[in-house]
């Protein structure tokens, strides 16, 4: 069935009198719509005897990250149309947080990206802290870097165990990612109680303290980190045929990347220096020295390589924060959390989580539920692209790029 | 009947069937690469006589036979690469592989 | 003529029938190798032992193959509608059958006339199996190092003008390959 | 460039391979049912309910307030309050729950209940081995089942259960002065007084290490 | 960064007949927005993008909000003029009446869309665009042709809200299945009645599940035929919607 | 002590002709006239017997290996060691439903796996794995084996396109290009080995490599040529085995299984027995070929079996595939290709001209000299070539601030 058919037939149906439900489901696309500059590129549309393999990546197909479908024409092996299909995994997390109270909400932002729940954690907690006007002592604000950092190191030593699985590694990286990040989840589980799930922030601070000894052995397990970087780019970073797959694949011009919202290491591996932890300063981070790696290709290869690079400069950020972390109070007693119903408004928190910018937008009403809540997921965002990326690629190069997209589903869907 | 038959003559024989049917299938099938088919079964048969009358020759140790054999197999492996090639570059063309199709002299 | 003879021909002939007959282009190309490979062991059975070891390298290792990536590149594989034999079946059988009487006629009637060899052993000889003396007069003893010198002397300039014919029809195919692609840009 | 990055990653690999027959470090697998890691004294999986002495029924802490079950996310707790009054551990006539059903099939282990609790009634279990065949009724935890006493508690949170041991002591002897001091005065005013004072009873420290008190009953 | 009223008077200048309105934020964020007409919303974003000093390159964030109907009473004082039997005798009487009356403030649903710039690292600035009202008039001015960025967060704006974005590419459903019907995210939207049985105590919910079962079972042994008359209608929803 | 050596001796001599005197002393309970077809029967059985309970021990142990690598135990619950794995995995195959797929061609999707098993189980007919231990001692023994390897790709097509499933075919496709492109490298890699022993005939290629001198073997490997050349047979025939980094043809990320996606039960492991016995076949050729087959490493061990040379030999390098297999991602389509047409072939082709050149120009350091130095500048060049035209190569990053 062409494109065009389609539509002629929506654009033929009246939208009179709408009430929900009635609407049609394709409103009217003119062909003629001309983007400007920041076009999708041109599809080379497939010859008229129907020379094209259309394959249908997903929803189980082994290398799409969770339940995410790639409709994918080819000609040959070579990529002409890309349509990323979604909602497999759609809980309507959106509705769930408009019907329930702030703090039910906490738990339910564990598992958008379940492997870097105190990223979320930490952004929601920010998003409620602007709209109620509440400060964050100094102690939880260390205890939310040290969580959070350690967080993004583990989603960044796992993402490349992924992306490199993808390549047909046999799961060797993969299972290195994974022996660092147990040792990671360990140290959240002791602290919050869980592994993943930590459901740990707060807003206005931390559920509970950490302990000495837990500062003790993170510190400990901090210190064996770089190791384990150095260990992954031994074993990666200058095989050839590592190299030979992932540089000049799937590149991503700065200039698109910023247009399209793309966020977190792949807006860096295409050379734009923005981090949100520099730029917003949120927390404490303007405390920290460390530095932002820069791509200069924008290909997977320099995405890659800016997660690796990040993966360091976390450690470095760790190491600062664990050496500073005063005494203190990790939330202010007066603060409550049952009953919470801050002034009507709005506000907007984001944060730099591990895979890019993560975002809560809420409107109170002045209820004891937020009248709107929203999550602006940078996996979604960031597949905005994935088209324009995987055009005239084989389908190897396909699942290459898109994971090194680094998503997770529950947060694409939410 | 077929126990006078000498061994050579029931070679011969096989080779002579073998070659008709390719010849058959070449005159009578409708797909391009059918015929090809059809001529490598020719040229197959044909090896079989070339190695046959080696066998049963007057002088098998000058290997004749066997080696004309040997090269008839090289040059067959060439005419099928070319003769495919043409195939799938007249499919190309003409989006067909039937013969009956094709054969104006239109492009 | 022994029976492994006849079931050897016998499966020669069988694949060559279905290789011509079967409607699925596919199965036609798998039946042309079963003759394939039927050849070679009639090859086999004459103690032309390299030869058949070269019949089933080239034609099932490459023609074979590359007759199903034909197969596969032009949409062929699919039975097409308007039947699988050309207009002019009629006359092609025809003059097959004319032709193999022409020819069965000719090996029959010359049969007294062809040399009387002894039936073949097999050659096959192994260290590990304690083969009693041969009964027949033993074949012509073809190694491989025979081959080799045949070829490159007495044979050597059939050999090179193989090998000048080999490398234009490498070119040429690959010619023919790339006029496409730049037709196409 | 000549396949030295390869050779090193061959190495690397290598030093794996041998190193994970003598370093524990690389090593980290565990092999499940034999071998075991003591769960963290923070772990959480379902919550139960807490009751002191020895009688489940009369040593309950949960009043039946329904805050847990008003503020659990997914909604996998069910409260039927009782008609009746019985003391609480500092002799206030309290509500008891007639029924209390947690779904874990449901339960997510956020450990909101246990925050929300203003009487330390609902803690969080650190059993986890709790497959069953019976889906619908084997994962519908009910009263008798939720109900575990202090002591268990204890031994699994032994920090956090100190903490609101000291505090609920604290507060008996708070209720046990201001009985004492009540006796002075008019005996139904003295009930009164410590019924209200026992309604905020709940603790009041700010590092919480197992639960949050509820501030709001305080105003 | 200029401020909210700075970047109002900057788009005015820019972009005749722009229409916009600061709309101020309570909350202690501060976060005021711009509510923008959206005829000329496509030349505003523009201004917003390319112009050298605020550059809001970045399109972070695009979301819906719904706005539902709205009953006011408000108490209003009149004055008219009766005709009134005084006396015996008709008169009109001039009276002063107070009285409470029920309006309904149309809803509509709004677009909000977060600009953030990374070349001047400053942000965010909010915009807001609204539509007519929820049921006919839905249609707003899709940003996408600016910013790539609000492609999918459009679509599933449109998905979830049903604001129809003019101009958008791809305008398709983002996260509900093509054949759905409805907008899960407006605040009137009713969940479908496909409970299944779950073994929890909630008395209202064994209930409604108990009802259900019955009522299902008594749809299936009614509606023999019937049924399949929707489903086919859902049907060619569904392919329309796929293609 | 003569009586004590030439005890030592008969010792030896058994131990190294073991399986020799055992199919003799079997064969002699027949009437002589069935001697020779028993004899070959016996032998066919012991290979079909031997290989897949190789194949059965290698699938245990590469499990157990890759896990190692990546820090795992491996599989231990089955039996001591989990050494009873297999067991379990070939009960769980036969036990599995055989699903065909509705639409496949089902004769051809029922064949191909047999096709592929049986063409595998003729090339170890030539392989001599001890001392006169060889099926068949063929004079134009390696065209043989190479006469069946090539067989096996019209296997893989058959499956491939029988499943009626577009990433069969895709991978089928994949494979048998794949294939071909390699089987030309893998020919003329092993073509050295032919000039040098001046036989097609495996058991004189070992014998050629059966001497010492100053107790070291010569082996073909320790030239270099031989050396080249044994990295492009290893190359070669790790593509030709579709094992990583070439294992594009079943590259799960992308095909999802490739050929045999559509095959289950029995018939899945009839694949997968294929593939590892082609991986020990063309083992057991390179070691035959470049490490001397059955000889030993030293001349002061030749009293050890000749035949547990052979098997140490073949089973190092499966260890060597696994190894490979647990390090390297794989390669792209074109990459593969490009890799064998623009190098592999062309190194093969310039190590028969270095090894024509070590053939005439006799012995002296001189043409060790200047074949090396011919086979390390053409690797340097050709390296630096593939590097450009990929365009690839370590990068440096800089820092935002």
């Amino acid at each position: 069935m062409s494109e065009s058919q389609s539509h002629s037939a929506a654009a033929g149906e009246n939208p009179e009198g709408r009430k929900p439900g009635s609407q049609n489901l394709v409103s009217q696309r003119p062909e003629s719509q001309k983007l400007e500059g920041w076009n999708r590129p041109a599809r080379t549309e497939p010859e008229a005897d129907g020379q094209l393999l259309e394959v249908s990546m997903g929803p189980h197909h082994p290398s799409t990250h969770g339940v995410f479908r790639m409709d994918v024409a080819l000609d040959g092996e070579r990529v002409i149309r890309l349509r990323p299909v979604f909602g497999y995994l759609h809980r309507n997390h959106e509705k769930l947080g408009e019907g329930q109270s702030y703090l039910s909400s906490m738990p339910y932002t564990d598992r958008l990206d379940y492997f870097c729940s105190l990223s979320n954690n930490w952004a929601y907690a920010l998003a409620v802290e602007k709209l109620a006007g509440q400060q964050v002592p100094e102690r939880a604000e260390y205890l939310r870097v040290i969580l959070a950092e350690l967080t993004r190191f583990q989603n960044h030593a796992s993402s490349i165990g992924f992306l490199i699985q993808e390549m047909g590694a046999s799961g060797t990286p993969l299972m290195y990612a994974f022996r660092e990040r147990e040792k990671i989840l360990d140290l959240f589980e002791e602290l919050t109680g869980a592994r993943m799930m930590c459901n740990y922030m707060r807003f206005g601070g931390c559920r509970v303290d950490a302990s000495p000894a837990w500062l003790e052995k993170a510190r400990a397990r901090v210190a064996a980190l770089p190791g384990f970087v150095d260990e992954f780019e031994r074993l990666l970073a200058t095989n050839e045929i590592l190299m030979a797959r992932c540089q000049g694949v799937g590149i991503l011009r700065p200039e698109l990347a910023v247009n399209a919202g793309v966020t977190g290491p792949m807006l860096r591996a295409s050379g734009v220096g923005y981090d949100i932890r520099k730029v917003d300063g949120y927390g404490i981070y303007n405390r920290f020295s460390f530095r932002v790696p820069l791509g200069e290709h924008g290909d997977v290869y320099d995405r890659f390589m800016v997660r690796l690079l990040e993966m360091r400069e976390s450690v470095k950020i760790l190491e600062q924060a664990l050496k500073e972390i005063p005494a203190g109070p990790v939330m202010d007693p007066r603060l409550k959390l049952r009953n919470f119903r801050p002034k009507p408004g709005e506000a907007y928190g984001r944060i730099e989580a591990p895979k890019g910018e993560l975002g809560f937008y809420l409107i109170s009403d002045g209820g004891p539920n937020p009248y709107r809540y929203r999550v602006r997921p940078p996996s979604l965002i960031n597949l905005t692209i994935l088209e324009d990326m995987c055009l005239g690629h084989s389908v190897a190069d396909v699942v290459l790029i898109s994971g090194s997209v680094d998503i997770v589903l529950g947060e694409v869907d939410r | 009947m077929m126990g006078q038959i000498t061994p050579l003559a029931g070679y011969l024989l096989v080779a002579a069937l073998v070659f008709s049917i390719g010849l058959a299938g070449a005159l009578t099938r409708r797909n391009a690469i059918l015929v090809l088919i059809g001529i490598e079964l020719m040229l197959n048969a044909a090896n079989l006589n070339l190695i046959a009358f080696w066998r049963y020759g007057p002088h098998p140790e000058l290997l004749t036979g066997m080696i004309f054999a040997i090269f008839s197999i090289a040059v067959a492996a060439a005419e099928a690469a070319v003769g495919l090639g043409l195939v799938i570059q007249i499919h190309r063309h003409a989006r067909t592989t039937d013969l009956d199709a094709i054969n104006r002299m239109k492009g | 003529m022994s029976l492994i003879f006849y079931l050897i021909a016998a499966l020669t002939v069988a694949g060559g029938l279905a290789a011509v007959l079967l409607k699925n282009t596919v199965h036609c190309a798998l039946a042309l190798t079963v003759a394939f490979a039927g050849l070679a062991l009639l090859f086999l059975n004459l103690d032309a032992q390299f030869a058949g070891f070269a019949q089933i390298l080239v034609y099932i290792g490459a023609v074979a193959i590359l007759v199903v990536f034909a197969i596969l590149l032009t949409k062929g594989s699919e039975t097409p509608q308007g039947g699988v034999f050309s207009r002019t079946w009629l006359v092609g059988l025809t003059a097959a059958a004319a032709v193999f009487a022409v020819l069965g006629w000719a090996v029959i009637a010359s049969a007294p006339l062809l040399p009387k060899a002894a039936t073949p052993a097999t050659a096959a000889t192994s260290a590990m199996v304690v083969t009693p003396a041969p009964a027949v007069p033993p074949a012509p003893a073809v190694t491989v190092e025979q081959i080799g010198r045949a070829l490159a002397g007495r044979y050597v300039l059939p050999l090179e003008i193989v090998a000048v014919l080999l490398t234009a029809a490498l070119i040429g195919a690959v010619i023919v390959a790339m006029h496409e692609k730049e037709e196409a840009k | 460039m000549f396949g030295e990055g390869i050779l090193k990653g061959l190495a690397e690999t290598a030093r794996n391979f041998f190193g994970s027959f003598v370093s524990a470090e690389r090593l980290t697998t565990v092999e499940y049912p034999e071998q075991r890691i003591a769960p963290f004294e923070a772990a959480r999986v379902f919550p139960f309910l807490v009751y002191d002495g020895e009688d489940w029924l009369a040593g309950l802490r949960c009043v039946a307030c329904q805050i847990c079950e008003k503020e659990c996310p997914p909604q996998c707790i069910f409260i039927e309050k009782s008609k009746d009054k019985k003391p609480d551990f500092v002799g206030k006539p309290q509500s008891y729950p007639m029924r209390f059903e947690i779904d874990i099939s449901v339960c997510m282990s956020c450990q909101i209940c246990v925050e929300v609790c203003p009487f330390e009634a609902i803690k969080m279990d650190t059993a986890f081995e709790l497959s069953t065949g019976d889906r619908f009724g084997g994962l519908l935890l009910n009263l008798t089942q939720l109900a575990k006493p202090n002591a268990y508690y204890r031994q699994i949170h032994p920090t956090g259960a100190a903490e609101v041991d000291a505090r609920m002591a604290e507060e008996m002897a708070k209720a046990e002065a201001k009985a004492k001091t009540a006796t002075d005065a008019a005996a139904k005013a003295a009930a009164d007084a410590a019924a209200t004072k026992a309604a905020d009873a709940t603790p009041a420290a700010g590092d919480a290490s197992q639960s949050r008190p509820d501030e709001e009953s305080r105003r | 960064m200029k401020t909210v009223e700075q970047i109002k008077a900057a788009i005015e200048a820019a972009v005749a007949g722009a229409g916009v309105e600061v709309v101020p934020n309570p909350s202690p964020s501060g976060q005021h927005s711009l509510r923008i007409e959206p005829g000329r919303a496509v030349e505003v974003a523009r201004f917003l993008r390319d112009d050298a000093e605020l550059a809001l390159d970045f399109l972070s964030n695009v979301t819906g909000v719904d706005w539902l109907d709205r009953e006011i009473e408000e108490t209003v004082t009149e004055t008219r003029t009766v005709t009134r039997m005084v006396d015996g005798v008709e008169q009109a009487v001039e009276e002063t009446v107070e009285e409470t009356r029920q309006r309904i403030e149309p809803g509509f649903l709004e677009a909000v869309y977060h600009l953030y710039s990374v070349a001047k690292k400053h942000g965010p600035v909010v915009l807001r665009m609204r539509t007519v009202n929820r049921t006919d008039q839905v249609e707003l001015p899709s940003l996408t042709p600016i910013w790539r960025s609000a492609e999918f967060q459009e679509r599933e704006v449109f998905d979830l809200y049903g604001i129809i974005f003019t101009g958008h590419p791809d305008l398709r459903r983002l996260l509900m299945w093509p054949g759905f019907k409805d907008h899960p995210m407006r605040r009137d939207y009713v969940e479908p009645d496909d409970f299944e049985y779950e073994p929890t105590a909630h008395d209202r919910v064994l209930e409604r599940a108990l009802a259900h079962q019955a009522a299902s079972e008594a749809a299936s042994t009614a509606a023999g035929e019937k049924a399949s008359e929707p489903a086919e209608a859902a049907e060619q929803q569904g392919t329309e919607a796929d293609a | 002590m003569t009586a004590t050596a030439s005890f030592a001796r008969s010792i030896i001599e058994t131990s190294d002709q073991i399986f020799v005197l055992l199919k003799q002393w079997l064969v002699s309970f027949l009437p002589a006239a069935w001697q020779p077809a028993a004899g070959v029967v016996l032998c066919v059985a012991a290979i079909v017997g031997l290989f897949p309970a190789l194949f059965a021990l290698t699938t245990v142990l590469e499990r157990k290996g890759l896990g190692r690598i990546q820090n795992r135990i491996g599989p231990n619950r089955v039996g001591p060691l989990g050494l009873l794995q297999p067991l379990a995995d070939g009960i769980k195959s036969l036990t599995k439903e055989d699903i065909v797929p509705a639409r496949a061609d089902w004769a051809v999707h029922f064949l191909a796996p047999l096709v592929l098993v049986v063409a595998v189980f003729m090339g170890f007919a030539v392989v001599p794995m001890g001392r006169n231990l060889v099926l068949v001692d063929m004079d134009a023994g390696l065209l043989f084996y190479f006469a069946m390897g090539a067989s096996t790709e019209l296997a893989i097509f058959m499956a491939g396109w029988s499943s009626r499933n577009k990433y069969s075919l895709l991978g089928a496709m994949r494979a048998v290009a794949q294939m071909i492109s390699y089987e030309v490298a893998l020919l003329l890699s092993t073509v050295v080995v032919v000039m040098m022993a001046g036989s097609l005939s495996l058991t004189k290629i070992v014998a050629a490599q059966n001497q010492y001198t100053w107790g070291l073997p010569h082996w073909y490997i320790f030239t270099p040529w031989g050396l080249a050349g044994f990295l492009m047979y290893a190359i070669a025939t790790t593509a030709e085995t579709n094992r990583s980094p070439f294992d594009l043809p079943e590259g799960e990320s992308e095909l999802v299984a490739g050929y045999h996606t559509e095959y289950s039960g029995f018939k899945f492991a009839l694949f997968f027995l294929g593939e590892y016995l082609a991986m020990f076949s063309v083992s057991g050729l390179g070691a035959t070929l470049f490490l001397g087959g059955w000889s030993a490493p030293f001349s002061f061990l030749t009293w050890v079996p000749s035949w547990i040379w052979f098997f140490s030999k073949l089973m190092l390098s499966i260890f060597v595939f696994i190894w490979l297999r647990g390090t390297l991602p794989r390669l792209r389509q074109d990459q593969l290709m490009n890799f064998a047409w623009k190098f592999v072939l062309p190194m093969t082709l310039l190590n028969l001209l270095v090894a024509g050149l070590w053939r005439f120009m006799g012995e002296g350091w001189e043409r060790w000299v200047l074949c090396t130095a011919i086979l390390v500048v053409a690797y340097v060049v050709m390296g630096r070539m593939g590097m450009r035209r990929e365009h690839f190569g370590p990068r440096s990053y800089r820092y935002a601030e």
